[in-house]
C-alpha cells in the first residue's frame, strides 16, 4: 500500500511539473501570437520554445481553449492567428448615420399615399402622370414610413400602400387627419386659385382595418426584403 | 578636457581611500549643480548631513583648477562659483547683528535641498524608465481589427416639402387632365385593328390609301396614320393574312386578303418577311 | 421536501443563465480589447453590453482571467488594454521597434515633467541647475509624451508643461498616482521646492483643466509644429 501511495505522489509531481511547463508554453504562444504582425507559421512558433515540444499539439489546445472566447485562434494558410469570434462581428462595425434628402419622385409618391391610402402603384402613377420606379417605392419603405398594406380586390391583385407611425411621428402629425385639406393648402399658397371644377384632395385615412376593396396580404409578401424597416418602425 | 581620464574603476578606486577625487571634465556634467551633486557624493554622507562648507571648497577648487587649465566654463558655472565662495564666507563669518534677507545657515539648506532635490529626481526617473515600456517589454495588439463604419441613411424631409409636392404635382396633373389634346398618334394597335377590320375577306387588289380614307380627314393625322397602317399591313403580311404589291418606289401600295386564310390563321410563322 | 427540491431547480437556472449571460459578456468584453488599437474606456466597452452591467466587475473579473496567461488585461490612464506579460519582454524584445534613445537630459526632464506638472521651463531648469535647451523639450514633445498645458499667471507668462495620456500609456500607468517614488518625493517635501511662493501643489496632475494659476494656451502657441503628435495623444 505504501508503495502504491508513494509513486502516486510522484507522478503527481511530475504531471504537475508537466503542467506547468505545458502552461508556460501555451503563455509564450499566446504572448507571440498577440503581438504578431501576421499570421505566424508553426516553425517561427516552435522557435522560443524547448526542443522537442509539440508546438502543433499547444496549438490545437490553444484553439480549443480559445474556441468558445470573444477571440479564436483560427489557421489561415496553413498559419495561425488570432481573430476576433465570428458571431461577434458585429461589435466591429459601427453604424454612421448619414444624413440623406428624399428624391422629389420619393416625396411625391410618399404624399399621394399619405393622402390617397391605401393606394396601388398603378394609382399612384395615375395621380402622378408618370411612372414610379420600383426604386422609389423600395426608398419608401426603407425609411420606414410607408408599408405594404393588403391586396387590391382587383385584376392582378396590385398591393395597397399606406402610411406608418413612424411617418406620423416623422412628420410631427398626431394623427394622418392632421394633414391640411385643399382650403388649408390653398390658404398656404400651395394650391393656385385656378383648380378645375370638381377638383378634390381626398380626406386621408391610416386605419390599419383593410377595407372593404382590400385582401390581406399573403405569407410571402413580406418575404421582399423590403419590409424589414417598416416592421421595426411599427 | 578632462585633468584626470574618468573611468568607472579610478572613482571607485578614489572611494576607497576615501580621498576625494577632483575630477575636472565639465563636458560630463549637467550643469553646476549636477557637478556639485557628483562632489557631494564623494563625501559618502547622507546629503542631509553635507558639509556645504566643504562642498563648496571643492567646487572652487575644481573651477580654479579648470581655470589653470585654461578650460572654457560656462557661465553657469562661474556664477555658481561666485555664490559659493559668497555663501563660504557668510558660512565663516558670525552672523551680522541684524540680518538681511536669509541667513548663510537658510542658504546652504537651500542648498543641501536643492542637491537632494535633483538627486531624487535623478532616481525616479531612473525608476521610471526601469518599468517595462510599450514597444519594448510588452507589446499590444500586432493585428487590431479594424472598426468598419457601416452608412445607414437617415432620410429627411420636412412637412412643407411633403405638402408642396404634392400640391405643385395635383395642380400639374389637374391641368393636364383638362386639356388633354386630342390623340395624335395611331398606335400600331390600332392600326392593325382597322386595316383587319376593314379589309375583311377582300380577295381583291385595292390601294392601301383607298381603305384608309376615311382616317385622312384630318390632314395633320396623315403622317402617322400612313406609318402605322403600314407597319400594321407588313405584320399581317409577315402572318400570312395579308398581300401586299407595289409597281415601284413611291408607286401607290395595293393590298388584297390571302386566300389559304381557312387553315384557321394558324401559321403565323410561315410568312417570307 | 419536494418544494425544497423544485425551488433549488429553478434556483439552479436562474443561476444558468446568468453565469451564460456573464460568459457571453466577457466573449463582447474580450473581443473588443483584442481588436481595439488603443485603450478603451470603460463606456466604449459598456455600449455594446445590456444596460445596467457592471463592466467595471466584468473587467476584474477578466483581468483575474488573464493574470496567468501570456497576455494580460491592464489599465492605463484609467483605460483597459491587453498587452502581453511583462515576464515575456525576453521573447519579443527581439520583434521590437528599437526606441529612440533619450538623452540623459531629456529623460530627467520628462522625470520633471512627470512629477512636477504643471512645471515651466524656468522651473525644469531651476531643478536641474543647468538650461535646458530648446531640443529637448522639442524630442519630448515629438515622443507625444508631454504636451503644452497652458500659460502660468506670472510675469513673462511662461508656458506649463504636462504629460499626456500617450505616456501613461507607454509607461503602463494607470494615473499619474502611479509613478514610481511619488511618495518618496512628497515625504522628501520637494515638490514645494519647485514652485513660487504662494502656490501650493502637493502632487502633480495632469487634470487637463487648467489650475488656477494657468491660463489658455492662445491660437499661436499651438502652431509652433511641435504639438500635433501630443495633441493628438489626447
Amino acid at each position: 500500500m505504501a508503495n502504491v501511495a508513494e509513486m502516486r505522489v510522484i507522478v503527481g509531481d511530475r504531471d504537475q511539473t508537466e503542467a506547468e511547463e505545458r502552461a508556460e508554453e501555451l503563455r509564450i504562444l499566446e504572448a507571440l501570437l498577440f503581438a504578431a504582425e501576421e499570421p505566424l507559421d508553426e516553425k517561427t512558433l516552435a522557435a522560443p520554445l524547448p526542443a522537442g515540444v509539440d508546438v502543433h499539439a499547444l496549438l490545437t489546445q490553444l484553439q480549443q481553449d480559445y474556441a468558445p472566447r470573444g477571440v479564436n485562434l483560427v489557421r489561415v494558410a496553413g498559419k495561425w492567428v488570432l481573430r476576433t469570434a465570428g458571431d461577434l462581428a458585429w461589435l466591429l462595425t459601427r453604424e454612421a448615420v448619414v444624413s440623406r434628402k428624399l428624391s422629389r419622385a420619393a416625396i411625391e409618391t410618399l404624399a399621394i399615399v399619405a393622402y390617397h391610402q391605401p393606394v396601388t402603384r398603378a394609382e399612384i402613377e395615375d395621380i402622378r402622370g408618370v411612372t414610379t420606379s420600383k426604386g422609389t417605392l423600395d426608398v419608401l419603405l426603407e425609411t420606414g414610413w410607408i408599408r405594404l398594406r393588403g391586396r387590391r380586390k382587383a385584376p392582378g391583385r396590385p398591393v395597397t400602400y399606406g402610411t406608418t407611425e413612424a411617418f406620423l411621428s416623422h412628420f410631427g402629425l398626431d394623427a394622418l387627419g392632421d394633414l391640411p385639406g385643399l382650403d388649408e393648402l390653398k390658404g398656404a399658397g400651395l394650391f393656385e386659385a385656378a383648380l378645375p371644377a370638381g377638383f378634390e384632395v381626398p380626406v386621408p385615412s391610416d386605419d390599419p382595418a383593410l377595407r372593404d376593396d382590400e385582401d390581406p396580404l399573403e405569407p410571402g409578401d413580406l418575404d421582399l426584403g423590403l419590409v424589414p424597416p417598416t416592421d421595426r418602425a411599427e | 578636457m578632462s585633468v584626470e581620464e574618468v573611468n568607472f574603476e579610478a572613482e571607485l578606486a578614489d572611494r576607497a581611500t576615501g580621498e576625494p577625487a577632483l575630477v575636472v571634465d565639465v563636458e560630463g556634467f549637467e550643469g553646476p549643480l549636477d557637478l556639485l551633486l557628483t562632489l557631494a557624493r564623494q563625501q559618502k554622507v547622507d546629503l542631509a548631513k553635507i558639509s556645504i562648507l566643504a562642498l563648496a571648497d571643492q567646487y572652487l577648487a575644481f573651477v580654479e583648477e579648470a581655470r589653470k587649465l585654461r578650460l572654457e566654463l560656462a557661465a553657469d558655472y562661474l556664477v555658481m562659483a561666485a555664490w559659493l565662495a559668497y555663501l563660504k564666507s557668510r558660512l565663516l563669518l558670525p552672523d551680522p547683528p541684524a540680518p538681511e534677507g536669509p541667513s548663510a545657515e537658510d542658504m546652504a539648506n537651500a542648498l543641501a535641498q536643492r542637491l537632494r532635490r535633483l538627486e531624487t529626481i535623478r532616481q525616479v526617473a531612473e525608476q521610471l524608465l526601469n518599468r517595462p515600456q510599450l514597444g519594448r517589454e510588452v507589446f499590444q495588439r500586432g493585428l487590431p481589427e479594424p472598426i468598419a463604419e457601416i452608412k445607414r441613411p437617415q432620410w429627411t424631409a420636412t412637412l412643407y416639402d411633403l405638402l408642396s409636392a404634392y400640391a405643385s404635382r395635383r395642380q400639374t396633373q389637374s391641368r393636364t387632365i383638362v386639356r388633354m389634346p386630342k390623340r395624335s398618334v395611331w398606335s400600331l394597335a390600332e392600326a392593325r385593328e382597322a386595316v383587319e377590320r376593314l379589309i375583311g375577306c377582300s380577295f381583291d387588289w385595292s390601294p392601301l390609301d383607298q381603305y384608309l380614307i376615311e382616317y385622312l380627314v384630318e390632314p395633320s393625322q396623315r403622317p402617322t396614320v400612313l406609318a402605322s397602317s403600314f407597319a400594321a399591313a407588313l405584320e399581317l403580311v409577315r402572318e400570312g393574312r395579308l398581300e401586299l404589291h407595289q409597281h415601284a418606289a413611291f408607286a401607290p401600295l395595293y393590298v388584297r386578303a390571302r386566300a389559304q386564310q381557312s387553315e384557321s390563321g394558324a401559321a403565323p410563322q410561315s410568312g417570307n418577311g
